[in-house]
């Protein structure tokens, strides 16, 4: 058990120390940079989407809408020239806000019927950023400046970097709390954990809101580091492809959306020059994983832990024979 | 006003033939099933090889194609989904993601992605009726619609392969027990979602015409569509997808077409709200302790 | 303690609760036994708010609990166990204990999210309770072990362990040594008295078992058809020749139950 | 006649049995007992085929059940009564019923029906309720009802007096015995030590995973280690 | 924006070759997406090596082949940003060529404007990328929307001598682009008025709304935009309302492909009116026609040759003949002079191309097309619009 946290640690200060040096490593190369840039932000998405259905088991199919609200929340603040941090921060505000009044109605709502209800509400943002000129000019997209500070590349490199390793903690943090356990309990059972005195309805709303909160953060890292935002960088297939993360990652586990996030955003660069083939690729990835590990790919470090398995099977079986021997 | 609403009518019956695909497959296996628009897309690719490349009549054709979507169907649940049968709902669904982005792209491969014209199943000019233009093909796709639908209806609700698969889907370890083979249920099943798939693929390509991603967004206007019905019902799948026809072109017309999605889904939560499990959805979530 | 008033519940045409009224006073064992379908369980539904009451009161400690949702009622004190085991399938015992810990924790998002102290501290306690509660129903051993792995009898301890959390000053517990043999049984016995005389808490308890039901009862309440058809000590209530008719059955050759 | 030789079960890692061998002969009343967790489930479980066997042999009239899947074993009249009854919850009564004679192609399933309602009135009263609603004892009448109505030649009875009222746990030992008297073999497992020794011809006791002790009944009774440990003195 | 660390493009210096060109090749870049709903745009990839296949097999230009290094950007423009970067700097390209989907392209464009990777004919007629002039920016594979729209707009009132209008426009950025030419131009036009504008979503096939709208608005002609699939569902849906005379004139994006007979029926498609700047395949007798059918059926079987791959094919002639122009030691710089010399160039299958240091428009000639007895003929003699002075002028 200690040493096991103590690899834990080891481990953890590595992933650490190679996201810190990883510009190093590709020569500074944008394109690597993007690519990690981009692969940060749909870790922090597919860790906020796990906390809805990995945690909560409540199936949303359209978190894409988040990052869509997200990243037109700091395109337009920041036209208006509200300061960086204050944008980047009402990313994440906006976005929990409307994860509320979109939580509100779906809590009501379990399986296919939330599903569907939020798929709705994933094709919807698109059209309604599309057709609010106004606001969102419409079709033409945003263009979004970075504060002067952090206007290079590497810089905003490191602040992706910082804000996905603070947000993992954060998640973490609250998935192995109070709440975290009562989002457990409203999926397990909604009955016994209303009898434990969880509120279901109101935790629900809780649940919505920080995944909301913390995708909107992501949709405005996306928006500041391509510079651009468009209503077509996110469709249902943004959220299809954010489900499929966790669930092949492996479904309420913290590395397991991080497995799968980055597997599903590094393998395009394998597949891209492959003309037509790129959604064989993707699909059959998808559909193979799960045939071959059904519970995700986090089910392989089972493979590792036989051993602790069977000494708490022998424990028990000794204590039992204990009690039929002893009394 | 009437001509909208029977256009309405006529996307709503082929929404009401995807979800009807999708509720029979998520009736007996618990599995909402993404990959069956592409399924009928494939269906749909198949029976054209039979009209054009071997010039065999529409019925034929037509005949052809939905025995190779049962034997599709079941094929694909052989491969795919029985060896994952007891993994959680979920993670089946999304093997379908994988399989509907697969099977586009093999298509896209094989056939191109340049759109086709499809044959109606009834040539000739609409009838007008008073103003009302309806032509021979559309009264034909709803026939088919309400056939089958009841058809199926009569078939759960009646018979013992009926109880069968609606017992499979509460609790397949307990069906084991009485004596049904659930897997070879499950295979059943696929194929014949996959056959009713097949139908709406064809009869839809002559609107949407025929090309990889021609079932698209009626896969979605299906789920709507069951959804609205509440899943389970399969009266409901059809009924619903009228409403999502009629109130699509209402508000197509009167409010602004580009909104007909987001007002459609508005709709559906409002619904939904009301009763949360649809409008035939009947008491699913029914827990005792 | 608590005192049910004149309440009926009633399903479509089936009345499961009819005109029931009982009062459990406070510190006792009090046992509510009947038929199956006699609306036992119900009477637990109502106090856990899962069901409201057609007409009638509930009151507990003074308070009208018609007025409260589910999730309020542990927060009054009110904790339970369930009929056939309602445990969190996914986590292991111990997070499944720590759950039932849920009304005492600090909740503080901020806190929660940086992991701060506060909310390190109130883990503790929760961990310490747990460990406790584990001990007292003698399956430390297991709490590192996801609940859906365990045997139905062990689940049903788990179950009862989870109630204990919350320190509540009244504890339900329905059939809670259903699917254990008289060994166990004997321990859990063992286990309800000590939640009476060390513990302090009120228990009302729902049991088929008699030999458990006669040995730790203060009190019992019969209902049949959702009505109260007697009451009263263990002894009277089990010489009750209504009691007998409805539920007891005669005691003949091979049925030594009690 | 069934017949259990050196069978090991597996639950991912956890060795649930380890070598169990036990019989049911013709006409006879078997119980398994063993404390909570012992692998008295499991040994159903594998006899229904629904997990597989690691190891072992398992024989039915003399053919070995190792490839078949449970719905053969149904065909040949073995059924099985779950743990926690696995009733489908949102059927009717009546449903249940009925598709506990699902494989069933002869002519007495009405007569069963009437039989089955004859035992227990009480779902008589509930054919149109879904069983999901039932109080937990008139589902575990509906769980012993369902797997009569499949007319079975061994039945594999798991905790049947789970959760039922005295009287009735009473009418359905008598049950028990009428239906084993008309030729049914039973494989009882029952907490109730008791009854389950009253009433069956042969035991065998498990204790994790593996048959530390078997006998004719009458026998085991006055077994002082039983007695200690499952009989509570 | 992105940083410059590494070397830019520009750095190649006037002794130095250009980035991506080597003794033996030139690569280019190429983006589109090629799976999904909007794959039909991989035509444009088909028609680019077509043309490359066969210019290599000429003997390339000035010694060197071409290598087309195309990737799938799904049409999604953070995956367009992430493949430009990709290669500018990794494959280092020497230029991209025929690149579709607008905002994709828009996604792309500041940080391309910062490199100085030339842009060769975007597969979009947004007016962003040609005007106001953008150094590497040059042309577009098929007509400037506005362009379009405004011959469009002068040909229907003055030509046609229709005055009241019905606009049905694909909601998205396309569509509203055109939109919004259309009320600019129709300014000019005293006296003439748009009824009403009738949006359509692309993946919807159900028309009928809008066809109801059009019988209720009667107007005396009716401008679409829009892809072939949408135009033939709604031209298939006013035939069925009875509405079968009434002008219909169809961007060329939805109009430009045979297919269109089969999809709509060829009754139902006749008369629809529309432009181009490339002729049908099958319209005109030439041997630069002929050779690109020839060379296109051969290299890709089975795919469609009208409309989608004829832009490819052009666009790569116009990128063959600007590197022919810039002679054997390219640099960026010696480039984007020779493309400066296109002045209404006809050695391609466009009717005429033309950059000029304040025009980088490219196509600015195009010409009126209608489609009769199951073919598309041009109708009118060429039409060239003038883009400083915004003149259009028929060619007699
Ligand atoms: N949700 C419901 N819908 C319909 N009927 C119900 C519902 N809940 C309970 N009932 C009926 O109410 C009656 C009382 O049920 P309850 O569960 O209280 O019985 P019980 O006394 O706990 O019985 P047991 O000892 O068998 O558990 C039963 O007949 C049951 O069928
Ligand atoms: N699905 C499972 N996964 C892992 N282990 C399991 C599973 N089911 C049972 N076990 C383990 O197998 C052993 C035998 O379990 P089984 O259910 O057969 O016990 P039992 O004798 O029926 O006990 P009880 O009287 O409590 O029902 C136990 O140690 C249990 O923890
Ligand atoms: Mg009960
Ligand atoms: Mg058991």
């Amino acid at each position: 058990m200690l040493r096991n946290h103590w690899v834990k640690k080891v481990l953890l200060a590595l992933v650490v120390l190679l996201m810190a040096v990883y510009p190093l490593l590709v020569g500074y190369s944008n394109y690597f940079l993007t690519l990690f840039s981009i692969t940060c932000i749909y870790i922090i998405s597919s860790l906020s989407l796990n906390i809805l259905v990995g945690y909560g088991g409540q199936v949303s199919v359209g978190h894409a809408g988040f990052l869509v609200i997200g990243s037109y929340t700091v395109a337009i603040l920041g036209e208006r020239g509200v300061p960086f941090f204050v944008s980047f921060l009402m990313a994440g505000i906006v976005s929990g806000v409307i994860g509320l009044l979109i939580g509100l109605p779906a809590v009501r709502l379990r399986g296919h019927f939330l599903a569907v209800a939020t798929l709705g509400f994933g094709l919807s943002v698109p059209l309604l950023v599309l057709n609010w000129d106004s606001l969102t000019k419409g079709y033409q997209g945003m263009a979004v400046s970075r504060p002067v500070f952090l206007s290079s590349d590497i810089e905003f490199f490191y602040v992706i970097v910082a804000m996905t390793v603070l947000v993992t903690w954060f998640i973490r943090n609250i998935v192995a709390s109070s709440l975290g356990r009562a989002f457990v309990a409203i999926r397990d059972s909604e009955v016994a954990a209303q009898a434990m005195g969880i509120h279901v309805a109101l935790y629900k709303t809780v649940m919505f809101v920080i995944s909301a909160f913390f995708t909107g953060l992501a949709g405005g890292l996306y928006a500041y580091w391509l510079g651009y935002i468009s209503p077509s960088d996110f469709s249902v297939t943004t959220s299809f492809l954010l489900l499929a993360m966790i669930v092949v990652g492996g479904l309420a586990s913290i590395p397991g959306a991080i497995i799968g996030t980055i597997l599903f955003s590094v393998l395009p660069h394998f597949t891209e020059h492959l003309i037509g083939m790129h959604s064989i690729v993707i699909g059959s990835a998808m559909a193979l994983i799960i045939l071959l590990r059904p519970a995700g790919l986090v089910s392989l470090k089972g493979l590792f832990k036989r051993k602790l398995n069977k000494t708490v099977a022998e424990d028990r079986n000794s204590w039992l024979s204990q009690q039929a021997g002893g009394e | 006003m009437l001509q909208l609403i029977v256009s309405g009518l006529i996307f709503g019956c082929i929404y009401g033939l995807a979800a009807l695909g999708i509720v029979l497959i998520f009736k007996t296996t618990d599995i909402a099933n993404f990959a069956q628009g592409e399924m009928a897309m494939i269906t749909t690719f198949v029976s054209f090889m039979f009209l054009t490349k071997l010039e065999l009549p529409y019925l034929i054709s037509f005949i052809l194609a939905l025995v190779f979507a049962g034997i599709f169907g079941t094929v694909v649940h052989r491969i795919f989904m029985k060896p994952i049968q007891s993994a959680p709902p979920l993670n089946q669904i999304v093997l379908t993601l994988g399989l509907f982005l697969a099977f586009n792209g093999v298509a896209g491969l094989i056939w191109g992605h340049t759109p086709a014209p499809y044959p109606p199943a009834f040539a000739g000019d609409p009838y007008d009726l008073g103003g009302v233009f309806i032509s021979m093909n559309e009264v034909f796709v709803i026939g088919v619609t309400v056939i089958l639908m009841l058809g199926f209806f009569l078939l759960f609700r009646f018979t013992a392969i009926g109880l069968a698969m609606r017992a499979s889907s509460q609790d397949s370890m307990a069906s084991e027990l009485m004596g049904i083979k659930v897997s070879s249920v499950f295979t059943w099943t696929w194929g014949v979602g996959t056959v009713l798939g097949g139908v709406a693929g064809m009869l839809t390509a002559p609107f949407t015409f025929l090309q990889p991603s021609m079932m698209a967004d009626v896969l979605i206007m299906g789920f709507a569509a069951a959804v609205l019905g509440g899943f389970i019902s399969l009266p409901g799948a059809v009924i619903g997808g009228l409403i999502i026809g009629v109130f699509g072109n209402l508000i197509s017309f009167y409010v602004s077409p580009e909104m007909k999605l987001v007002y459609t889904f508005l709709l559906i939560i409002v619904v939904l709200y009301i009763r949360p499990t649809g409008l035939f959805g009947g008491n699913q979530y029914l827990k005792k302790v | 303690m608590l005192t049910f008033r004149h309440v009926t519940v009633t399903f479509g045409g089936i009345r499961a609760i009819n005109d029931l009224s009982f009062e459990v006073p406070k510190g006792v064992i009090y046992s509510l036994i009947g038929p199956n379908g006699a609306g036992k369980t119900t009477v637990f539904n109502c106090i856990s708010r899962f069901y409201t009451p057609m007409s009638g009161e509930i009151v507990f400690n003074g308070e009208d609990l018609n007025k409260y949702k589910p999730h309020q009622v542990i927060r009054k004190g009110i904790a339970r166990s369930f009929q056939n085991v309602e445990l969190f399938k996914k986590m292991t015992v111990m997070d499944n204990l720590l759950t039932g810990y849920h009304p005492r924790m600090k909740k503080n998002i901020v806190s929660i999210a940086l992991n701060l102290p506060a909310n390190r501290a109130s883990e503790r306690n929760a961990v310490r309770k747990a460990h406790e509660v584990l001990e007292l129903l003698n399956i430390s051993h297991l709490a590192g072990e996801e609940v859906s792995n365990l045997s139905f009898g062990y689940q049903k301890m788990v179950d009862i362990g989870r109630a204990m959390m919350a320190d509540p000053k009244m504890i339900l517990l329905d059939e809670p040594v259903a699917g254990m043999n008289p060994v166990e049984t004997e321990r859990i016995s063992h286990l309800i008295v000590q939640l009476k005389k060390e513990m302090g808490y009120t228990v009302l308890l729902i049991e088929h078992d008699m030999s458990l039901v006669m040995k730790v009862s203060d009190y019992v309440t019969v209902m049949n058809f959702g009505e109260k058809i007697a009451e009263g000590q263990p002894k009277e209530v089990q010489n009750d020749p209504a009691v007998i008719e409805a539920y007891l059955g005669e005691v003949d050759s091979f049925v030594k139950t009690s | 006649m069934l017949k259990l030789h050196d069978i090991h079960v597996y639950y991912g890692h956890v060795h649930a049995l380890k070598g169990i061998s036990l019989e049911i002969p013709q006409g006879k009343i078997i119980s398994l007992l063993g404390a909570n967790g012992a692998g008295k489930s499991t040994t159903l479980k594998m006899i229904s085929r629904l997990i597989p066997p690691k190891q072992g042999s398992y024989d039915l009239e003399s053919e070995s059940m190792l490839k078949k899947t449970p719905s053969d074993l149904v065909k040949r009249g073995v059924i099985h009564c779950p743990e926690n009854r696995r009733l489908f919850p949102l059927l009717t009564v009546e449903e249940n019923l009925r598709i506990g004679s699902f494989t069933r192609k002869d002519k007495k399933v009405a007569a069963d029906l009437e039989k089955v309602f004859a035992y227990f009135p009480r779902l008589k009263e509930r054919l149109n309720q879904y069983a999901g609603t039932l109080s937990g004892g008139e589902q575990q009448m509906l769980a012993i009802a369902r797997a009569l109505m499949g007319n079975p030649k061994i039945l594999l009875l798991d905790e049947p007096s789970l959760g039922l009222a005295p009287n009735i746990i009473r009418d359905i030992f008598q049950i028990i015995m009428r239906i084993n008297e008309e030729g049914t073999m039973i494989l009882l497992v029952e907490q109730n030590v008791h009854l389950a020794l009253e009433i069956s011809h042969y035991t065998y006791v498990l204790e994790n995973g593996r048959i530390a002790l078997e006998g004719e009944s009458r026998h085991i009774k006055e077994n002082d280690k039983i007695r200690q440990l499952y009989l509570g003195a | 924006g992105g940083s410059s660390k590494s070397g830019g493009p520009q750095s190649g210096g006037t002794a130095q070759l250009a980035q991506g060109v080597s003794e033996k090749e030139i690569l280019v870049g190429h983006l589109a997406p090629q799976s999904g709903v909007s794959a039909v745009y991989d035509l444009i990839r088909q028609g680019i090596q077509a043309y490359f296949n066969y210019t290599n097999e000429q003997g390339g230009v000035h010694g060197r082949k071409l290598k087309l290094i195309a990737y799938d950007d799904g049409y999604q423009p953070a995956k367009t940003v992430q493949l430009v970067k990709r290669l500018v700097e990794e494959d280092k390209v020497f230029a991209l060529l025929g690149s579709a989907c607008t905002p994709c392209n828009a996604a792309a464009q500041p940080y391309l404007t910062e490199k100085g990777t030339p842009v060769i004919m975007v597969s979009t007629g947004a007016k962003r990328f040609v005007d106001p002039p953008v150094k590497n920016y040059f042309g577009s594979s098929f007509l400037n929307y506005r362009v379009e729209t405004k011959v469009f707009m002068d040909y229907t009132v003055n030509k046609l001598g229709k005055k009241r209008i019905a606009i049905v426009y694909q909601n998205d950025d396309f569509g509203k682009e055109n939109l919004e030419a259309s009320h600019e131009a129709v300014k000019n036009y005293p006296g003439v008025e748009i009824l009403g504008e009738i949006p359509f979503v692309v993946s919807d096939p159900d028309m009928s709304s809008q066809a109801q709208k059009i019988k209720q608005l009667n107007p005396e002609a009716i401008i679409m935009f829009g892809p072939p699939n949408p135009v033939a569902n709604f031209k298939k849906e006013l035939h069925k309302y009875g509405i079968k005379d009434t002008p219909f004139i169809v961007s060329s994006i939805g109009a430009n492909d045979l297919n269109l007979f089969k999809l709509a029926g060829s009754d139902v498609w006749a008369g629809t009116i529309s432009s181009a700047v490339i002729p049908m395949p099958d319209a005109v007798d030439d041997p630069g026609m002929k050779l690109y059918v020839e060379r296109f059926s051969k290299d890709f079987p089975g795919s469609s040759y009208h409309g989608f791959a004829q832009w490819g094919w052009s666009a790569a002639q116009v990128m063959v003949e600007g590197l022919k122009r810039t002679g054997p030691d390219i640099t960026y710089d010696k480039f984007f002079d020779a493309m400066h010399t296109f002045d209404n160039w006809k050695g391609s299958m466009y009717s005429g191309v033309t950059f000029a240091p304040d025009n980088h428009y490219g196509l600015t000639s195009m010409f009126i097309t209608q489609a009769v007895d199951g073919k598309i003929i041009p109708i009118s003699k060429t039409i060239n619009f003038n883009p400083k002075t915004n003149e259009i002028t028929y060619e007699k």
